[in-house]
């Protein structure tokens, strides 16, 4: 336990030593949901239409951005190796640096989200329900992305390899979060989508941290 | 970077004359100016009380422009003549500027509420206003992403040289992708005329957050020659010499 | 203190053969130094033994028991120095160490350890300000600051000044005179007394890679 | 001369040998594209309404992460030092990886590109201006992009750094590419923003070899 | 041939002067060994020499020409050997080393250049599957392969066999025969003849990096 607690914390400890680490995932996140105003036009209305599609295709591709690091520095410069070999369970090192990770980018995202909604002209109900239905989301996001991020370690086409691996994992996650949104909108309830996102969630915990490990293993043969 | 090869004593003793007076202009501008806008000038007849606002928010975006072309120089200098008080002053113009833009983003929101009934819209000034935004956020990312501050502040001076080049690009766009989607836009400011009662406060403002830049700029050139001596200090002793 | 063996060891890297038929034999206060020319199998059969890699057949055990069935034990009883330092730059030297350390039960002796490598000096330093040298040091000061019975070091020596390389011999026969046990690669000479050489060249399968 | 064609042939061949390189950006352009459907729901007029927008949108997008690497693994492995450190100038060793780098990803963005705007129901009279569009517009962004890519090197926080760079700089070609394929479809001419768009990959051509070798330089240091 | 010299160098690196004061003159066919413990700055005066770094005051020229005036042109006449070996995973040997040389006129001789690192039998092996030292002789025979009149090596000897050290001694010899220049910081004692050995200790602004 000890072990776990010293991990999440070097790596919190890194993540603001770093300076503005998480705030570069959130500015990521602003900027990708600002393009679509650009694309699409800015027409209120189409905007409102596609807002929570928008916010929700952007959240999953910074999550997945900012989860191409989270081996691969520890794997640049030898760390891993050195982790496989603590006396810890390597499941549990996964475990922790998954848990630092959201920490420090999952979170702000979910914070930053309403002021988006703003920007694309969001009708004010689904706020509740976006925020909701992002806490639930996004640690499944990093759950699924660290099994990704440990599979391409030592690949040399990290990014565009990593959201092919990702990315169709994700789309479960984004029907239900959009839909969850879209519902409470539309002036139904979301209990349904709510539990779906958090039957994920359960099984992200219970599998990914053994998936991960497993290609960490054999990241550093 | 502070070595011996670029002694800051004397900007330090030219920064020691400037400083207070910037302290006293601003606060006995901006507390005219205030004064002016928020009392002594009269409400508008169409926007009613919420025109106050204005005098916060013009200069603000006034600013936010003019903070970018004033880093902008000083990272030409930095980069040209290799000068280090330069790279200084254009990493410490970066937070002002960013401050002053997102003053005026949120100034702007909390005026169109009442005036468009929406907090934001999709308008030509008010995305263009975004994205210099995001170039000052591109920017002190940058130059806080690098172990060696050196390197970041070289870096993030090509880069803001760039931005530099495609700030009228950007602009130009937007004025244009605007005017193609939506040709009559609402929210053309051509109010009333402003007269003088409204002009001497906006003018009064405008210069105390001249004056406010220097103030603070110098503050944090100051801060950054410390920060630069105390590591370099705790580097010495650590290496022994 | 045990007895760490291996039986009968191949290797194979990229589908081709490293080495075959190795066997070593390695007793408490005991070292064992591999030579050999480049590619004949040092760095292989260090991780071998890290259990980073497994044997393509043969059996690497310690006490009489075999690694592979508890690698979390093994980990907890081997310090592995790689090629690779994994020292964090925004971490200062001090805190490098101690977080190695602190995954280990005990916690370990930071300041002496910093201080056998002679950087304690440099404590308060952070990683990206140090040369190719005084990161290496970093890291071995990591193997010294929590006590483990095996020590696998593959040319642990590189980037080091004599000056360094001489403590190195004196921390190792501390090790090995409180019954610990050391495999090292090298291609220079350390200055180790009583040990045994182990010359890869001779289990590879065909050439060695010279001219 | 001969260096140039020499970096670009080695350029080539290092992304075919690795397998599938292109393919994968072609493959994350189409994902992101398709990920909207999922978000924004199924109804064929909103898509078509959008249609131009998203698939530049993902266009920006693949192109951006696919530039991360552009300079990277020359920078990890030591080959940067050298290709400074060679006789010929380094604005015409970016300038030859950045051709390199077109041919590999450029080119088959736009070859998808159709492909995706039919799953999206675009008008089918936008197809030849939208890869015309693309055409003119893609090298400006690997051009734009490679100033980025060359700034982020060494630096922690590769991919979501890059995106913060260089996406506020990407607008003016989406601006005018998306709005070349709405002005062909809703019936005008387009030949203006074609004229713009060529106009930026002119500028984008003298300028940014210049600035990525300078940035190049200080990151070896 | 030339004559290689530096004049009054400083050297500043994360806001820290590593030396100062520093002047040497190396003429065609001469051989510099830089010494000095870790963190002396032997890496940095590589890096100034090649014109990867720039010092912060002092001159380096070739022949009486400021490098730095015509970079491009020093850039022609040398060849550095970091501690990175730029070989690329996917490329096979020769076609790494073939690379290189067609970067510098004249295009060079690869197979030579291959047998003289004794590494013509891997020439069709991609460069993922080398150990340590056979991806350093790459390195190596990528200077051997296009002649330049100076070479700048930092450790060259870093993880060779000693087979090989002495095949890079010889390759050395032959260099200075037809008038090139070396200048070369090592930890290991080389075997050159008539060298002149630069200490970076002696100017280093304050201590050295040693317990
Ligand atoms: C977030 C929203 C807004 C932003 C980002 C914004 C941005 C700007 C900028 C950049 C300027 C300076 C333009 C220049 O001098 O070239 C400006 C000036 C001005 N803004 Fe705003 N604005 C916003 C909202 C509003 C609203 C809601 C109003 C009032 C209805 C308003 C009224 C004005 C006025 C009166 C000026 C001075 C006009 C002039 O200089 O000609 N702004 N704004
Ligand atoms: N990339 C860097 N950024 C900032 N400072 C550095 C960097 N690399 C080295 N230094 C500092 O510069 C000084 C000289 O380093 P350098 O690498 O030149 O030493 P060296 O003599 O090659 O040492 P070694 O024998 O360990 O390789 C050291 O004190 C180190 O802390
Ligand atoms: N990552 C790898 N993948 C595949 N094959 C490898 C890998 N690393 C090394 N090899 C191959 O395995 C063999 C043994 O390599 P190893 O690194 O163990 O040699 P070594 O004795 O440590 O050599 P050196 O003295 O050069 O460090 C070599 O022939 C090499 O080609
Ligand atoms: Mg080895
Ligand atoms: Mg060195």
């Amino acid at each position: 336990m000890t072990g776990f607690l010293q991990i999440i914390r070097r790596d919190l400890h890194l993540a603001f030593r770093q300076g503005m680490d998480s705030m570069m995932v959130v500015m990521f996140f602003v900027i990708a949901v600002v393009l679509f105003p650009f694309g699409v036009g800015p027409e209120a209305n189409i905007l409102a239409r596609i807002a929570a599609g928008v916010i929700w295709v952007a959240a999953l591709l910074s999550s997945m951005l900012s989860l191409e690091r989270l081996f691969q520095t520890d794997y640049e410069d030898g760390s891993l190796e050195l982790l496989t070999l603590s006396p810890m369970a390597l499941e549990i090192i996964v475990l922790a640096k998954v848990v630092a990770h959201w920490l420090t980018t999952g979170l702000p995202l979910i914070v930053a989200a309403p002021l988006l909604a703003v920007l694309l002209n969001m009708n004010a109900e689904g706020f509740p329900i976006l925020i909701l239905a992002l806490a639930l989301g996004t640690p499944s996001l990093s759950l699924i992305g660290a099994v990704g991020a440990a599979l391409i370690l030592g690949s040399r086409r990290g990014g565009v390899l990593l959201a092919l691996l990702i990315l169709p994992l994700y789309i479960p996650v984004l029907i239900f979060g959009v839909s969850a949104v879209d519902a409470v909108v539309g002036g139904f309830e979301a209990r349904a989508q709510l539990l779906i996102l958090g039957g994920f969630l359960l099984g992200a915990l219970a599998l990914s941290p053994w998936a991960a490990a497993a290609a960490l293993r054999q990241a550093v043969e | 970077m502070l070595h011996r090869f670029a002694n800051p004593t004397r900007f330090l003793r030219f920064a020691d004359i400037i400083q207070p007076w910037m302290a006293v202009l601003t606060v006995g501008l901006g507390a005219a100016g205030l004064y002016l806008g928020l009392f002594a000038s009269p409400a508008d007849y169409q926007q009613g009380e919420s025109v106050r606002i204005m005098y916060v928010h013009v200069p603000a975006a006034w600013m936010g422009l003019f903070c970018y072309m004033a880093m902008a120089a000083a990272a030409a200098v930095g980069l040209i003549w290799k000068h280090p008080l330069a790279d200084l002053a254009a990493k410490a113009t970066a937070p002002i500027g960013a401050g002053f833009t997102f003053l005026a983003l949120v100034t702007g929101s909390l005026w169109g509420k009442p005036m468009w009934g929406t907090w934001w819209v999709w308008d030509a000034r008010l995305t263009s206003m975004l994205v210099l935004l995001f170039l000052y956020l591109g920017y002190m990312a940058l130059i806080n992403a690098f172990d060696d501050p050196t390197r970041g502040i070289k870096a993030s001076s090509i880069l803001v040289l760039v931005g530099v080049v495609n700030v009228p690009i950007i602009k130009f766009s937007v004025d244009w992708w605007n005017t193609l989607h939506q040709p009559s836009s609402v929210m053309r400011m051509d109010g009333p005329t402003i007269d003088a009662s409204m002009l001497w406060p906006l003018a009064l403002m405008a210069v105390a957050f001249n004056t406010y830049y220097v103030w603070v700029m110098l503050i944090r050139i100051r801060t950054e020659v410390a920060a630069t001596k105390v590591r370099s200090l705790r580097m010495k002793q650590a290496h022994g010499s | 203190m045990g007895e760490f063996t291996g039986n009968n060891l191949t290797c194979v890297r990229s589908e081709r053969i490293v080495f075959s038929g190795l066997d070593f034999t390695l007793a408490g206060g005991g070292a064992l130094v591999l030579v050999g020319s480049n590619g004949s199998g040092k760095s292989s059969l260090l991780r071998l033994m890290a259990g980073l890699l497994h044997p393509a057949s043969g059996v690497i055990a310690f006490d009489g028991a075999e690694t592979s069935e508890d690698p979390e034990a093994h980990s907890g009883r081997l310090h592995y120095v790689g090629h690779l330092d994994a020292v964090k730059p925004v971490l200062s030297v001090s805190e490098n160490v101690a977080f190695w350390a602190s995954l280990r039960s005990g916690g370990g002796n930071v300041p002496q350890a910093l201080s056998a490598l002679g950087i304690n000096h440099l404590a308060d330093v952070p990683g990206r300000f140090l040369s190719a040298g005084q990161k290496r040091r970093v890291n071995l000061a990591r193997i010294v600051a929590a006590p483990a019975p095996l020590w696998l070091l593959d040319e642990p020596t590189t980037a080091l000044d004599k000056q360094t390389i001489a403590g190195l011999e004196r921390t190792i026969a501390d090790h090995r005179g409180s019954g610990g046990m050391v495999v090292i690669s090298t291609h220079s000479d350390l200055a180790l007394d009583n040990f045994q050489t182990l010359d890869l060249g001779h289990f590879s399968a065909g050439r060695t890679g010279n001219p």
